[in-house]
């Protein structure tokens, strides 16, 4: 609980290797969070709502890959044999971002569309009720207990088998989609003609149409690629951790999101920078804390951080125009 | 019903409170409702008022000052938990109920205060994000302390008031047994009596000076600070009053339900049900919040329990097939009612007016001197 | 005599300078007013009097003062009471509540029946913050040695003194358990042996036990000290954490829009910025409010002592709109007036916060010639109840028909100043205001 | 043969409150038209609406003859409309180039606008230096002509101009119109809107007259500028 759990974890092992160890989980998982976050932030920067759907999209790929998986097992897919075991894995990061992100179209086309001129905390309220509907959708689907999700990649440690620092496949995994997808992104917002248009739009809506910019075709584009980024969440995430449920959309959409604040919302390497300060914070929380004031702590941190930093790590302050 | 005037609202207003005064003591309804539903309607009227005079306490941040606070459900467990750790047998305070009651109201507008002062140059969403924090850190919070707390199990039993003397005599005229574990209306005629006077005080409130200025810093926050409205100040008076009638709701509900509960019936999804409610109502009416809560609260408690029993009843479902219990359906027909509600009635079911009719019949009239000099 | 001093005001955002030195004096009962192009730094210098910015350098005073909110022996008071409140919450945290709460609550309250005196819980949870060994009564009439946060029972007892004794031998064994050597090879023994007394407090049968049960000691007398530190540090972090952010929170609102409107200054915006979901009459009320008195409770009552002051607040409102020119549109909602009465409006209710000083941005701006013929009438009509006015303004019938002194600014800085027909005769003022002559 | 751009019987506003009551606005091809009045009287609001921004509650906005009032904004400027927003607004955390590159949105011919790309440089060598710095830390002057130049990225028939002027030095004033001019020159239409009155009608070829919400006068500019009534009220003397 408090000095003495830190020295007994010291103890175990060493100052530094558990300190490299909890660093390592910490990044990986806020690796994760950063997927997720930027969901979020995209959406909220173009539109400023906050998509509390976002984390139910996310839940409803992960049941998608476990179907598919399923599926798959059922016709004899050989997950033993590497090489299917990646055309597999490459299968569900084609299929499930895209429904996914046909998903995130599709709500906001439906819901949020009308709403463009309502009041702001309208389309919040109907956010929140697309949440429980699908949260309702994976209740249904995928049943009220937690379903193991199928353990396809081994949890060898890469360094060695009495190395100090444990980096197992799995966490590879992690690193080796994640990475690559948030490259990709940042080339395609950075350097492509509808990247660009993506951030301007954020930047000034007005301005964007009077440059001849679809504002609407390019909303479209921000939710489809978050629903497309929440989908590869979902796959790694079910590699990953083995467990899924109808509610860990909630949870984990709820650390995404204040990964997201954390950085800035609107801000897409903010959102980055947000997720891996959540993942190294929980990660040191349950080490040198307790696990069971992880939350606490992560939620304390982000208090504390926005007290200092009213705008997020990365967010500017903007003057108002008087 | 949204049109009529003022001069016709309180007669509505008075005829409404009069059916719920006089509900529980025409016990025939009760009954034939309970045959009919197996649910106490009453019982269930009762946290109806509970959660409202929860849902009045957001309204005053959320609706009239425009602070968009996610975390209200925390300070209705501070609430109860203040209730709770001041009154069970297991603990040597055993305060009265009324002491209680001051009591939660106070810590919960304390720890709002505290959580407001820091936190109040944050801007809309940050500000949401902040308020979520504390509701979840408060969560893990009560779980976690748990030789206070209790930890999941809550703190029980929590006792109920001491009835006065004097009462028990009138009491048994109208038919009612002054023991409240016995008679659930001493709870609903405690709950109602502390719904009404949280009511008015708070429409005095409205029309008051801190009221507009709650309202204009909603407005425009740059505008009444150079009116010479002290924007900290009012904020955190906002902050103050909703967060200690969350408390108060929350002393209230530990009472009722003899319990603190545990920690997890004051989460994120609390705080978003009550968000809901005052939305859907109308942001910023008393009437709006209370209607919405009548409506979301009295759809989760009583209407979807009554289609469950309705369709078992019916045995339209002999094989237990989950896909046809009402329950596994609710999550769906509350989200979807939430969507279409929002789409065509965005700004809520009775949105806030301050329209002439309110205050028609007064005209003011110039007189005396126009402008003084200083 | 100036009521209103600008001396040297400079404003900067960033890197870009919107006023530069600008030196103004507005004498009373003077219609003041700034003309020049759009964008010159106009509305900066009157959201720098209004305190909407916080001049960069230079300084701005009224009726011979700054508008600075006072230090007052109440802030220092508060900084110090928000310091205690943080620092002995943080050290509450970090000296576990839980087991405080045990300590405490729980040793000394047996149950429901049971007496509870709060002087032994006081006690108690001091002696837990020492770190010193404490007694349970347990069931049965048995007695436990236990330390300070009761996670570890050190052994049982049958009766109270024999427990004292116990804890007694304990607490010498904690002791020595942080020396050196304290453990003896004594036949075929390991004992520890009190060096004061020479009685034996502790026998093993081998060293390795005598060690672990010594290191456990060991961490035992540890813990206090540690928890004490601990404490100590998050105490003095916490009140100091407080105090100062206190003390930036205060320092920060020094020169707010609400203290500047206190001291009696008033405005109206630019872009019309009126609460435009109130009333009219609530807008002028909103005004008001600092002359308006009576605590939350009194309030919530609406005791006849706050109803007779709405009704008095409610009757200069009145009057205000009327003198306005807005009598009969009180029960209006402000977004529904017209542009030109949204105008009007944003000047009564500037008026309802009794000042000295009116600052007027484009009071004119979208009205037509006959509107601000009008206007023209109101702004004298203010001077004559003894306000002074200042005034931004690009309508120059307007400004050059009522104002006693103009300043023309350009770029943020001041090219020219005087009556109006100084400025009119100006060839600064002619070339910067009136659209460059270069341009063929 | 039509005017370029007819705007009748204008009618639009924000909420409640109507700024543009009726407004008729003729732009010839190859037209300089500058659009005068005070703060407020709708200018903006006329420009707005022209390009799609503002819906018009009543009224028509016919380019070469055809309706395109309704239309969304994005396919106005496909049309040829290209507007300059009062205030800038150029996209603050976008590179100079960024900027450019988004004022040529709606236009696929790449080599075209790559060499439009050095067209601007040439207008306003200042922005070729600055070419990867974020827009909004380029100073005021700077940002206004990178509004203008990306505005002509467009490649726009009518080239909608509000408030070039607002917050600038007059040199920088000078140097903009210039480039305008020289446009005009080369057949692009302008629609201006100016506080400094006496500077647009010098530049414009027609002048319109605006008073909350209504045109109140139209001429020839040279009209305009020698005319008393408008003298008095937007001229100074």
């Amino acid at each position: 609980m408090t000095s003495l759990s830190f020295l007994a974890a010291a103890d175990a092992s060493g100052l530094w290797e558990t300190l490299g160890q909890y660093t390592l989980i910490g990044l990986t998982n806020g690796m994760l969070f950063a997927l997720i976050a930027l969901g979020y932030t995209m959406v909220y920067g173009i539109i400023e709502l906050i998509n509390f759907a976002h984390g139910d999209v996310f839940m409803l790929g992960s049941f998608l890959a476990l179907a598919m998986i399923n599926v798959m097992t059922g016709r004899d897919w050989d997950w033993s044999d590497p090489q299917m075991l990646w055309l597999g894995i490459g299968l569900l990061l084609l299929v499930v971002p895209l429904f996914c992100a046909a998903l995130n179209v599709t709500i906001d086309r439906v819901v949020y569309k009308p709403l463009r001129r309502a009041p702001k905390l309208a389309p919040l309220v109907s956010a929140i009720g697309v949440s429980f509907v699908l949260m309702n959708v994976g209740l249904l689907w995928g049943g009220a207990a937690d379903r193991h999700f199928p353990d396809l990649i081994s949890r060898q440690n890469l360094l060695g088998d009495d190395a100090a620092i444990g980096f197992t496949a799995k966490d590879l995994m992690v690193v080796a989609i994640t990475v690559p997808i948030m490259a990709a992104l940042t080339v395609f917002v950075k350097a492509t003609r509808l990247g660009k248009a993506m951030r301007a739009t954020a930047q000034d809506p007005v301005a964007a149409q009077l440059m001849g910019i679809n504002i609407d075709r390019v909303i479209a584009l921000t939710f489809a690629l978050g629903g497309a980024l929440a989908g590869a969440a979902a796959v790694v995430y079910g590699l990953y951790i083995n467990t899924v449920s109808y509610q860990m959309g909630f949870q984990n959409g709820l650390y995404a999101f204040t990964a997201a604040v954390l950085g800035g919302i609107g801000n897409i390497p903010g959102a980055v920078l947000g997720g891996l300060v959540i993942g190294l914070a929980r990660a040191f929380g349950s080490g040198y804390v307790g696990e069971r004031w992880t939350s606490a702590l992560v939620f304390v941190i982000l208090i504390a951080i926005l007290v200092f930093r009213p705008a997020g790590l990365l967010g500017a302050r903007t003057r108002e125009k008087v | 019903m949204s049109n009529t005037t003022a001069p016709k609202r309180f007669p509505m207003a008075w005829f409404y409170l009069a059916l719920l005064v006089a509900y529980p003591l025409l016990v025939y309804p009760e009954n034939a409702l309970f045959r009919l539903t197996e649910i106490s309607i009453g019982m269930q009227l009762t946290y109806i008022f509970i959660y409202a005079i929860l849902a009045l306490g957001l309204n005053v941040v959320v609706g009239y000052t425009g602070l968009l606070h996610l975390g209200i459900a925390a300070f209705f467990g501070i609430g109860a938990y203040i209730t709770g750790i001041l009154t069970v047998p297991a603990y040597p305070f055993q305060v009265g109920f009324i002491a209680a009651l001051v009591l939660s109201t106070a810590g919960a507008a304390l720890l709002g205060v505290l959580l407001g002062a820091p936190t109040l140059r944050l801007r809309g969403d940050y500000l949401a994000i902040v308020t979520l924090g504390f509701g979840e850190v408060t969560r893990f919070t009560l779980r976690n302390l748990e030789e206070i707390t209790a930890g999941t199990r809550g703190l029980n039993p929590v006792p109920p008031p001491q009835l006065p003397g004097v009462l028990a005599t009138p009491l048994s005229w109208l038919g009612i047994q002054p023991d409240w574990s016995l008679d659930y209306r001493l709870f609903y005629y405690l709950a109602l009596g502390l719904l009404v006077l949280v009511v008015v005080l708070l429409t005095n409130l409205e029309r008051s000076r801190l009221g507009r200025a709650w309202v204009a810093i909603r407005e425009d926050e740059l505008a009444a600070t150079c009116m010479g409205i002290n924007a900290a100040r009012v904020k955190l008076s906002a902050f103050a009053l909703g967060c200690g009638l969350a408390g108060m709701a929350g002393c209230l509900y530990a009472t009722t339900l003899t319990s603190t509960a545990g920690p997890d019936a004051f989460d994120f999804n609390r705080s978003i049900i009550m968000l809901c409610c005052i939305i859907l109502g109308g942001l910023g009416s008393l009437r709006g919040t209370l209607l919405g809560v009548v409506l979301l609260i009295g759809f989760d408690n009583v209407a979807a329990p009554v289609l469950d029993g309705l369709i078992q009843g019916a045995n339209i479902n002999p094989n237990g097939n989950p896909l046809l219990t009402f329950s596994n359906w609710k999550l769906l027909i509350f989200g979807v009612a939430l969507i279409v509600m929002m789409r065509f009635r965005p700004e809520g079911l009775l949105p806030s007016r301050v329209v002439e009719e309110e205050l028609v019949g007064y005209a003011p009239q110039p007189r005396g001197k126009l402008l003084r000099a200083r | 005599m100036a009521i209103l001093k600008l001396d040297k005001l400079t404003v900067r955002f960033g890197g870009l300078t919107a006023v530069e030195g600008v030196d103004c004096a507005v004498a009373e009962k003077q219609i003041f007013s700034i003309i020049g192009p759009n964008g010159a730094g106009k509305t900066t210098v009157f959201n720098a009097i209004t305190g909407i910015y916080e001049p960069t350098s230079g300084a701005i005073t009224f009726e011979g003062r700054a508008l600075e909110r006072p230090l007052t022996w109440r802030v220092l008071a508060m900084c110090a009471l928000v310091g205690m409140l943080t620092g002995l919450t943080a050290a509450a945290l970090s000296v576990d509540v839980n087991a405080l709460w045990r300590a405490t609550i729980k040793r000394n309250y047996a149950g429901p029946g049971e007496s509870f005196s709060s002087r032994a819980a006081v006690a108690d949870g001091w002696s837990y913050l020492q770190g010193s060994l404490a007694l349970d009564h347990l069931r049965g009439d048995r007695w436990a040695v236990r330390t300070a946060d009761g996670r570890r029972t050190l052994g049982y007892a049958a009766s109270l003194d024999e427990a004292s004794q116990l804890r007694d031998r304990f607490n010498r064994l904690i002791a020595l358990a942080v020396t050196p050597d304290a453990v003896r090879e004594q036949g075929s023994k390991w004992v520890v042996v009190d060096p004061d007394s020479d009685a034996e407090l502790a026998s093993f049968d081998s060293a390795e036990d005598a060690q672990a049960v010594m290191d456990k000691y060991a961490a035992i007398a540890r813990e206090p000290a540690a928890r004490r530190r601990m404490a100590l540090a998050t105490l003095v972090l916490g009140i100091a954490v407080g105090a100062a952010g206190t003390w930036t929170v205060w320092h920060r609102a020094r020169r707010t829009p609400e203290v500047i409107s206190r001291a009696g200054i008033a405005r109206t915006f630019q872009n019309i910025r009126l609460f435009q979901n109130m009333t009219v009459l609530e807008n002028v009320l909103t005004g008001m409010d600092r002359h308006l008195h009576g605590g939350v409770i009194r309030m919530a009552l609406q005791l006849p002592g706050i109803r007779r002051q709405e009704q008095k607040a409610r009757d200069r409102a009145a009057e205000l709109l009327e003198f306005v020119g807005l009598a009969g549109k009180a029960t209006m909602l402000a977004k529904n007036l017209p542009y030109g009465d949204q105008r009007r409006l944003e000047i009564a209710r500037a008026l309802a916060t009794s000042p000295r000083l009116v600052l007027l941005d484009e009071p004119a701006a979208g009205m037509n010639p006959a509107e601000s013929l009008e206007l023209n009438g109101l702004i004298k009509r203010l001077r004559e109840q003894g306000l002074t006015v200042m005034l931004i303004e690009h309508h120059m019938k307007v400004v050059m028909g009522i104002s006693d002194h103009i300043a023309v600014l350009e770029y943020g800085v001041k090219i020219g100043e005087g009556t109006p027909e100084q400025v009119r005769a100006n060839p600064r003022v002619i070339a910067a205001y009136l659209g460059s002559e270069e341009v063929s | 043969m039509p005017p370029l751009l007819a705007v009748e019987d204008f009618y639009a506003g924000y909420g409640p409150i109507e700024v543009l009551k009726g407004i008729s606005i003729e732009v010839q091809p190859g037209e300089i038209v500058a659009l005068i009045g005070s703060n407020g009287a709708g200018k903006t609001s006329t420009l707005m609406g022209i390009s799609g921004c503002l819906r018009p509650s009543r009224g028509r906005v016919l380019w070469q003859g055809r309706e395109i009032q309704g239309l969304p904004a994005h396919e106005i400027v496909c049309r040829g409309i290209c507007h300059a927003p009062e205030g800038r607004k150029i996209f603050p955390r976008l590179t100079v180039l960024e900027n450019l590159q988004m004022g040529a949105f709606s236009r696929r011919d790449t080599k075209q606008i790559e060499r439009d790309l050095q067209r601007s440089f040439e207008l306003f060598p200042v922005l070729a230096q600055r070419r990867g710095q974020a827009g909004g830390t380029l100073s005021g002057g700077e940002q206004q002509m990178l509004a203008v130049a990306r505005a002509l990225m467009g490649r726009p028939t009518l080239l909608l101009l509000d408030e070039p002027s607002l917050g600038l030095a007059p040199l920088i004033v000078v140097k903009i119109f210039e480039v305008v001019r020289q446009l005009n020159r080369e057949g692009m239409a302008v629609l201006l809107v100016e506080q400094a009155a006496r500077m647009a009608l010098k530049l414009a070829h027609r002048g319109y007259v605006m008073e909350i919400g209504r045109i109140t006068m139209t001429d020839r500019a040279e009209a305009l500028l020698t005319d008393k009534r408008v003298q008095d009220a937007y001229l100074g003397e």
